[in-house]
């Protein structure tokens, strides 16, 4: 029996730094599970499609991925995502996207939609409880980037800060600028002491080399897409102290995900930086969940379809190897990791400095429990 | 009048010769059909005719200027010193001592006066441009005053006088002219040819022009060519063609009386049925 | 104050990089009134030709970038040769959209190379840190650009006001057909200018390289930043890119400086230069230095 | 006429007969085949590839309004696709309270006001300082979306979904009826299209465009003439950009970006500037080769012999994108309407061959 | 008095283009303004057709200020023009070119015109007609359906003073409707002239370098210099004017 599996997202276009690598690792490892018949009777037939940031065309993807009756469909953008939601909710197909924007798995229209990690709101949210312990009354500003997946932790994050009695200073939109001068000396000037990010890795670093040319003494922290190896080869040692929030184990660590991501990477000859990116091995999970629930699926009740997959998925605890946590499902809980790490660039490196949590202070904020 | 009409070849060596042209605008709009012409060196040569008799596109076949109208010599050779240029792209031409002053001006609106002289230059290699401007200053005193002025905000005549000093800067030994007069006023239209008259004496510069106003190009050329519809249909001296009677009616506007025609009797000979 | 002097100076840093990025915009519009979307395009091509010969070729990253300076200035004669030539005499707005073609075209082109997604960014060449004056600091990549800009707009200002193959090039924008009656060759005039162009571009390439690292959409997005500058300073006017650039920079950071608090999210400096090039657009249509339209009926 | 079919050549005895669109009585009846096939299209198509044509009629009333200023008014526009979004989200906010019949004209015409302001800078500055001008628009449209709470800073807003004669529409039926929707809509504006355009109002457009001084001259204000313009081309992008909203679901920013903008002057081009017939052409070719470009990619894929790190579709994709504009340009300016020009001409004077 | 134009003075930057010209036209006379190039003559013709604005002075037609008028505006009054240069719409025919000049006529609106229907289609054939006439006097018959850019340029010339005629204008303006003609073009041109005035008694006003033309068909005849009208009067009188001589023809006619 094949199986189709269908990814959509921007290898070209905006953020296409982390489309690229997060594409080749969902190719990589549908190639792994039909080479090693991970699913057994199942051959996975993986199309891979650049969608190029646009939602016309996320949406055409998604359609033609319906009429192959894939059982679950891989995204990506946070704007595709939001508007595809009622869609997927009408088709029941369930949809594994790239974004952690928690508004995917919020009501309306949420039943089919699961968020292979935490949130980018919890990553941000467990970023500022860090920041409260180190300096209680800490002044922070927000800088994120200019669309629906930079906002998406804005409003948890200022009923965070509330609760942690820190100061949310000013939230500052920002794409790709050549200097960040006028921002950060503002920033100083009116004391703050943080700055989180919620962006892309490339305007991180430009802002980390502004603030160390600038010798302004901010510290730094960011959500899961403005870390890894990108951060710290574009901001050299301005990128020291950083400090990351993410559920993925790193491409230097020992853990059972990542072994298999140097293999495959090596096997399937990748370039060093795509290995070494986090979002490959985003990429891999996010494939991994959508085989590891056909093969639930196929399991528990012998045929493969949207509703038998979503049926799996509302069961699984898979403990993939690539996030720091098992990836859980249940009709409550739509993010599968649900544990993160903080971690911190230091020498060139990003090195864990927390065990794997999860926030409560997030669940509180966020689904009032 | 003398026996023998006289040649071009009797004015002086033939300097360019224009051997039965064909030339065609977009490869279908056939313009000149067969057109032979000589111009004797040190020499003015006019070419008169019609609107839409082909003059402009002769000129243009010597200079290389159909190239920006997608035209091109089909049929017959264009030979300048024994040397054929016909077909050739007009920077080489201009090199080779042709230059074409466009009808209608074409002056760079946008540049002063004396940057406009300076592109005339542009084919100069190592002579001074100081030399060369001071000489146009000679003959034009009035472009001196206007050097620093921007060309687009000077008047008709004015213009006129920068095209021909432009296209004097790049040493022409055959000079172009196309419709001189256009547009300009009794006295510039005679200031224009007086100096037409003097370049040609003083630098021994051939000129060809091509005129609606025959009887101003007729007073400062030695030869002319009368062409219509596409072909020549008459040519001769000077003297000659101002003593042909068909010419006379036709271009210079004389009367059979001998008088000067007047304009208010056109109606009488011209009236034709109308709905208004 | 010193946050006021810290804005204006990393402005003009900013601003000196769209002036080179305007520089090479300018001149093909002076040569040819060809408005080339396609120049952040060159940008990244020269930005992406230097790092692949420092870091592939192991070449010095002066080396590497004098020799992407010359490939990119070659690449934009090919382009000429290729695509515009056959484009003499069509209107504005085929010209336009051919010069988005080809920017679409060089960007399938790169992204069939390692570069088309993914952050680049040279190995160390400049020193480290920067100078600073009275608590303000400027790095060296950012002296670099102001460099840069100085030296280009000395020369090509020098080429078009004194030169004669400079004025001409000007004459051939206002009237192909009499210039090439004064023997002017248009095709090498318009061949120079997309050369020029792909050299300055290259250079604003490099700069950008070395202050913010290499990303094709980073890079290219700065052929959109050219706009304010070069109507803010006038479309054909070498000195009016520089200040115009610089002048847009400048207003980006103020803006960022001053406006961004009160606005919700900010962002200012990503808008306020288009607001800025409309209101310029309404009074002054020409730019600060533009040349007029002379139209007499 | 005793035998109208029999007609071959271009017959016309009267000032009346002058003003027709349709030269013989095969082209019409040409025309009613093609609506007829066009009605019954739907039957022979899979739903994906409904949603296909779907994208093609809409952009090509989106193009249709591009033609309107930018082909025959001569005003180049690079901020179309802003205007499919004020269409859009104005379709989106009054969807919850109006019939979608109602929606589609309220967003056209909220785009045409937005047209008009556009416009504005057009009373002062020509040419390329406006195509300048316009894509300073389209930015600035971006940016106020994404800081406008409101319009979900971008993000997306559902459209509801919609009854028709007490009718759901629902996933399996979506692109098929949003089909005959847009398909009326296009007719229709198609129609006040070839009409206007042999009124005045159509020529004082090419007349502003050909040259604005001596339209004055006539009597024509050219300001308003270009707010016009810019407002009826506008029109019809609000139209598209509502229609846009339904079909897709939603409205979110990402599809009225810039890039949507060159596109639609790409399809434009591609049809023939200022061509009726490459109204429907230039968004049929384009949107059919995009796809098709991203077939064969995969087909190359597929052999697994382009290295890895390197997507063969996202470099295909631009560069088949560019060199199609740019093919066409150099070699075909009048874009597919010529070849269909030249196509009809060649089925008229059949057996002959001039 | 049908135009008035009083103390008119027009300024670039500086350069007085024209310096408190007087001047009146009456109902159905032949004006012509001559002047060496430069004087200000088509200035002064673009001051009444509202393509210039005087700096100082006023213009006034049959009691319309055109002073601050637009070209769209005073069109409407009853003036039209053919300018100097060629100012065609070179991509439309020269029934369309004539058909624009109609505009004005045409009332129909934006509804009307979308389904092209009842009163557009009336309008529209009425309108036609009225063009055709024009055609047909100006001769054009056989470039009707022509392109006007490929035209030549004597019939170019033609359909500009047949595009100002279909506006139906009470006063004509002509900025050298002859230059670069031939002699029996400009015959033709001269026929054309005075049968308008004939048999439409419209006023005109005309500037011609040739003075043969000009004295031979003109009621008065104004002459500009450097701005200023230095002569006045009947053709012959205005020939005889030793400033005129000098200034625009250099000696003897
Ligand atoms: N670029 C062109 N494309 C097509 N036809 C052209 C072109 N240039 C000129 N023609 C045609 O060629 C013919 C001769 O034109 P040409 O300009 O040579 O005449 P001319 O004798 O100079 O007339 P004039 O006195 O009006 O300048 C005319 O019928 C004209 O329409
Ligand atoms: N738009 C303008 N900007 C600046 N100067 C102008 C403008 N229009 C005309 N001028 C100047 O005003 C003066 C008068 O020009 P105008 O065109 O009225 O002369 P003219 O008498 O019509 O000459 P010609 O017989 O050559 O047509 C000239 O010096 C001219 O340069
Ligand atoms: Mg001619
Ligand atoms: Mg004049």
């Amino acid at each position: 029996q094949t199986v189709n599996l269908m990814w959509s997202g921007a290898i070209t276009g905006p953020t296409s730094d982390a489309g690229a690598p997060y594409a080749a690792g969902v190719e990589d490892y549908c190639r792994y599970a039909n080479e090693t018949n991970a699913v057994p009777g199942v051959t996975f037939n993986c199309i891979v499609r650049d969608d190029q940031y646009n939602n016309a065309n996320t949406q055409r993807n998604f359609e033609e991925a319906i009429d192959l009756e894939v059982p679950i469909f891989l995204g990506y953008s946070t704007g595709g995502t939001l508007q595809l939601k009622p869609l997927v909710q009408e088709v029941g197909v369930p949809v594994v996207p790239a974004s952690m924007h928690i508004g995917n798995i919020d009501p309306p229209n949420n039943d089919y939609i699961f968020l292979p990690t935490t949130s980018y709101s919890e990553q941000v949210i467990a970023l500022l409880e860090f920041i409260a312990k180190e300096s209680p009354g800490a002044k922070v500003a927000l800088v994120v980037h200019p669309s629906a997946f930079g906002r998406a932790p804005i409003e948890d994050a200022r009923r965070a800060a509330e609760e942690l009695g820190i100061e949310i200073v000013e939230v500052q939109e920002t794409g790709a600028n050549l200097d960040y001068t006028a921002m950060l000396t503002r920033f100083a000037e009116r004391g703050v002491q943080y700055v989180v990010h919620q962006n892309v890795a490339g305007p991180v670093a430009q802002i980390l080399k502004d603030s160390k040319r600038l010798g302004l003494n901010l510290k730094h922290a960011g959500a899961h897409y403005t870390g890894g190896e990108d951060l710290l080869r574009l901001a050299g040692d301005a990128a020291d102290g950083f400090l990351w929030a993410t559920s993925f184990y790193l491409w230097n660590e020992d853990a059972p995900g990542i072994r298999l991501q140097r293999e495959l990477g090596e096997r399937y000859g990748r370039s060093e930086d795509i290995i070494r990116s986090v979002n490959y091995t985003n990429g891999m999970m996010a494939a991994g969940i959508a085989i590891e629930a056909v093969r639930i699926a196929k399991e528990k009740f012998g045929e493969v379809n949207a509703e038998t997959v979503y049926q799996a998925l509302m069961e699984m605890n898979w403990d993939s190897g690539f996030g720091v946590g098992p990836v859980t499902y249940g009709p409550d809980d739509h993010t599968g990791v649900d544990h993160l790490r903080v971690l911190q660039a230091k020498d060139g490196a990003f090195q864990p400095i927390s065990e794997p949590f999860t926030s409560a202070l997030f669940r509180k904020v966020h689904f009032q429990q | 009048m003398s026996v023998h009409p006289v040649r071009p070849e009797d004015l002086g060596p033939i300097l360019l010769e224009v051997n039965n042209i064909e030339v065609v605008y977009h490869d279908i709009i056939q313009v000149l059909r067969g057109v032979s012409l000589k111009v004797p060196e040190g020499r003015i040569t006019a070419l008169l005719g019609p609107n839409g008799a082909g003059k402009t596109t002769t000129l243009r076949a010597i200079s290389g200027l159909l190239v920006p109208e997608d035209g091109a010599v089909r049929d017959g050779s264009i030979l300048y010193r024994g040397r054929p240029i016909h077909n050739r792209p007009p920077e080489e031409i201009v090199q080779q001592g042709i230059v074409q002053v466009p009808e209608g001006r074409h002056v760079f609106k946008h540049l002063t006066v004396e940057e406009n002289l300076r592109v005339g230059a542009v084919t100069q290699r190592n002579g001074s441009i100081r030399e060369g401007l001071e000489r146009i200053y000679h003959y034009f005193p009035r472009l001196r005053d206007l050097r620093n002025r921007l060309a687009g905000y000077t008047s008709g005549g004015e213009q006129q006088m920068l095209a021909i000093g432009r296209a004097l800067l790049a040493k022409p030994r055959l000079l172009l002219l196309d419709e001189p007069s256009l547009g300009l006023a009794p006295l510039l239209v005679r200031e224009i040819f007086e100096i037409v008259a003097r370049i040609n004496a003083e630098e021994g510069v051939t000129v060809v022009v091509v005129e609606q106003n025959a009887s101003a190009a007729l007073s400062v050329a030695h030869y002319g060519y009368i062409m219509e519809q596409g072909k020549i249909v008459l040519e001769g001296t000077a003297e000659a063609l101002s003593e042909n009677p068909d010419v006379k009616e036709f271009y210079l506007g004389v009367a059979k009386s001998g008088g000067r025609k007047s304009f208010r009797e056109v109606k009488a000979y011209k009236r034709r049925k109308r709905f208004m | 104050m010193t946050y006021f002097l810290q804005l204006l100076v990393s402005g003009v840093v900013v601003g000196s990089i769209y002036a080179l990025a305007a520089l090479g915009f300018v001149l093909i519009y002076k040569a040819s009134r060809v408005i080339n979307f396609a120049h952040g395009q060159y940008i990244a091509v020269g930005a992406f030709t230097a790092y692949a010969l420092a870091v592939f070729l192991n070449m010095s990253v002066w080396l590497a970038g004098l020799i992407a300076l010359l490939t990119t200035a070659l690449l934009g004669f090919l382009t000429e040769r290729v695509f515009l030539k056959p484009m003499v005499g069509q209107p504005i707005i085929s010209v336009i959209m051919v010069t988005i073609g080809l920017a679409s075209v060089i960007d399938g082109l790169v992204h069939l190379t390692p570069f088309g997604a993914g952050n680049f960014s040279f190995p160390a060449f400049l020193p480290e840190g920067g100078i600073a004056l009275g608590g303000i600091s400027v790095s060296y990549p950012q002296l670099l650009a102001v460099g840069f800009t100085a030296l280009f707009l000395l020369l090509f200002g020098w080429f078009f006001q004194k030169s004669t193959l400079g004025i001409a090039m000007r004459a051939v924008a206002d009237d192909q057909m009499a210039a090439m009656s004064l023997g002017v060759s248009v095709e090498k005039v318009f061949a120079l200018a997309w050369a020029a162009a792909g050299l300055t571009a290259a250079a604003s390439g490099l700069v950008v390289g070395a202050i913010s690292g290499l990303n094709l959409s980073a890079l290219t997005a700065i052929g959109l930043k050219v706009f304010p500058a070069v109507i803010l300073g006038g479309l054909d006017s070498i000195a009016g890119a520089v200040v115009g650039g610089i002048i847009i920079g400048v207003l980006e950071n103020l803006a960022a400086g001053y406006l961004d608090p009160f606005v919700p999210g900010g962002g200012t400096r990503d808008v306020f230069p288009f607001v800025v090039l409309l209101l310029v657009l309404w009074f002054k249509p020409y730019g600060l230095f533009g040349t007029e339209e002379i139209e007499r009926v | 006429m005793r035998y109208p079919w029999a007609q071959t050549g271009n017959y016309r005895t009267s000032y009346r007969q002058d003003t027709t669109i349709f030269a013989t009585y095969w082209e019409q009846l040409s025309l009613w085949v093609l609506i007829a096939a066009l009605l019954v299209l739907p039957r022979f198509l899979e739903r994906s590839q409904m949603a296909v044509v779907d994208l093609i009629v809409i952009y090509a009333i989106a193009v249709l309004g591009l033609n309107i200023t930018t082909g025959y008014a001569g005003l180049i526009n690079i901020g179309q696709a802003a205007f499919m979004g004020v269409g859009a989200y104005t379709a989106a906010l009054v969807a919850p309270y109006l019939p979608f019949w109602l929606t589609l004209p309220v967003g056209g015409l909220v785009a045409a006001v937005a047209g008009v302001i556009v416009g504005i800078p057009s009373l002062r500055i020509k040419h390329l300082y406006l195509a300048i001008a316009t894509l300073a628009f389209q930015l600035i449209f971006e940016w106020i979306v994404g800081h406008s709470p409101a319009l979900e800073q971008g993000g997306a807003i559902a459209m509801p979904r919609v009854t028709f004669l007490g009718y759901a529409v629902g996933f399996r039926n979506h692109h098929f009826f949003w089909y005959y929707v847009a398909l009326v809509v296009l007719v229709l504006l198609a129609f006040a299209f070839r009409n206007l355009l042999r009124t005045r109002y159509g020529r004082a457009l090419v007349a502003v465009r050909d040259n604005d001084r001596a339209a004055d001259a006539m009597g024509m204000d050219p300001g308003r003439t270009k707010l016009f313009a810019f407002g009826l081309g506008a029109f019809y992008a609000g139209v598209a950009g509502a229609l846009f909203a339904y079909w897709s679901r939603a409205v979110v920013i990402e599809d009225y970006m810039l890039s949507t903008s060159i596109e639609l002057l790409a399809m434009a081009i591609v049809g023939g500037l200022g061509t009726f017939v490459g109204s429907f052409l230039g968004p049929a070719f384009l949107v059919l080769l995009d796809i098709n470009v991203e077939t064969l990619s995969e087909w190359i894929k597929s052999f697994g012999i382009t290295p890895a790190g390197i997507d063969v579709a996202s470099g295909l994709r631009p560069l088949v994108f560019g060199l199609v504009i740019v093919l066409f340009l150099i070699f075909e300016p009048r874009g597919l309407a010529n070849w269909w020009r030249l196509l009809r001409s060649y089925f008229k004077n059949w057996p002959f061959k001039y | 008095m049908q135009l008035q134009v009083k103390d008119v003075t027009l300024t670039f930057g500086g350069l007085n283009a024209l310096s408190g010209v007087t001047l009146s036209v009456n109902q159905g006379e032949l004006v012509s303004v001559i002047g060496p190039n430069g004087a200000g003559k088509s200035s002064l013709l673009n001051c009444i057709s509202g393509f210039y604005h005087p700096t100082r002075g006023e213009i006034t037609f049959e009691g319309h200020d055109l002073t601050h008028a637009s070209p769209h505006q005073i069109t409407r009054y009853g003036i039209a023009r053919a300018f100097q240069n060629i100012e065609l719409f070179s991509g439309l025919s020269v029934l369309e070119n004539l058909m624009l000049a109609r505009h004005t006529y045409l009332r129909y609106n934006l509804l009307h015109a979308a389904l092209f229907f009842g009163r557009a289609q009336a309008e529209e054939v009425e309108n036609r007609r009225v063009v055709e006439d024009v055609i047909d006097f100006m001769e054009l018959e056989p470039y009707r359906k022509a392109l006007v850019g490929n035209l030549p340029y004597g019939v170019r010339k033609r359909v500009e003073v047949a595009r100002a005629l279909a506006l139906e204008p009470k006063l004509l303006l002509l900025d050298e409707p002859m230059a670069g003609m031939t002699l029996e073009e400009k015959e033709d041109m001269v026929r054309f002239i005075l049968d308008i005035r004939a048999e439409r008694g419209t006023t005109i006003i005309l500037i011609e370098h040739d003075l043969g033309v000009v004295m031979d068909i003109s009621d008065r005849v104004y002459v500009l210099d450097f701005g200023e009208v230095i002569a006045e009067g009947p053709p012959e009188v205005v020939a005889q004017n030793p400033r005129v001589l000098e200034a625009y023809v250099g000696g003897a006619v």
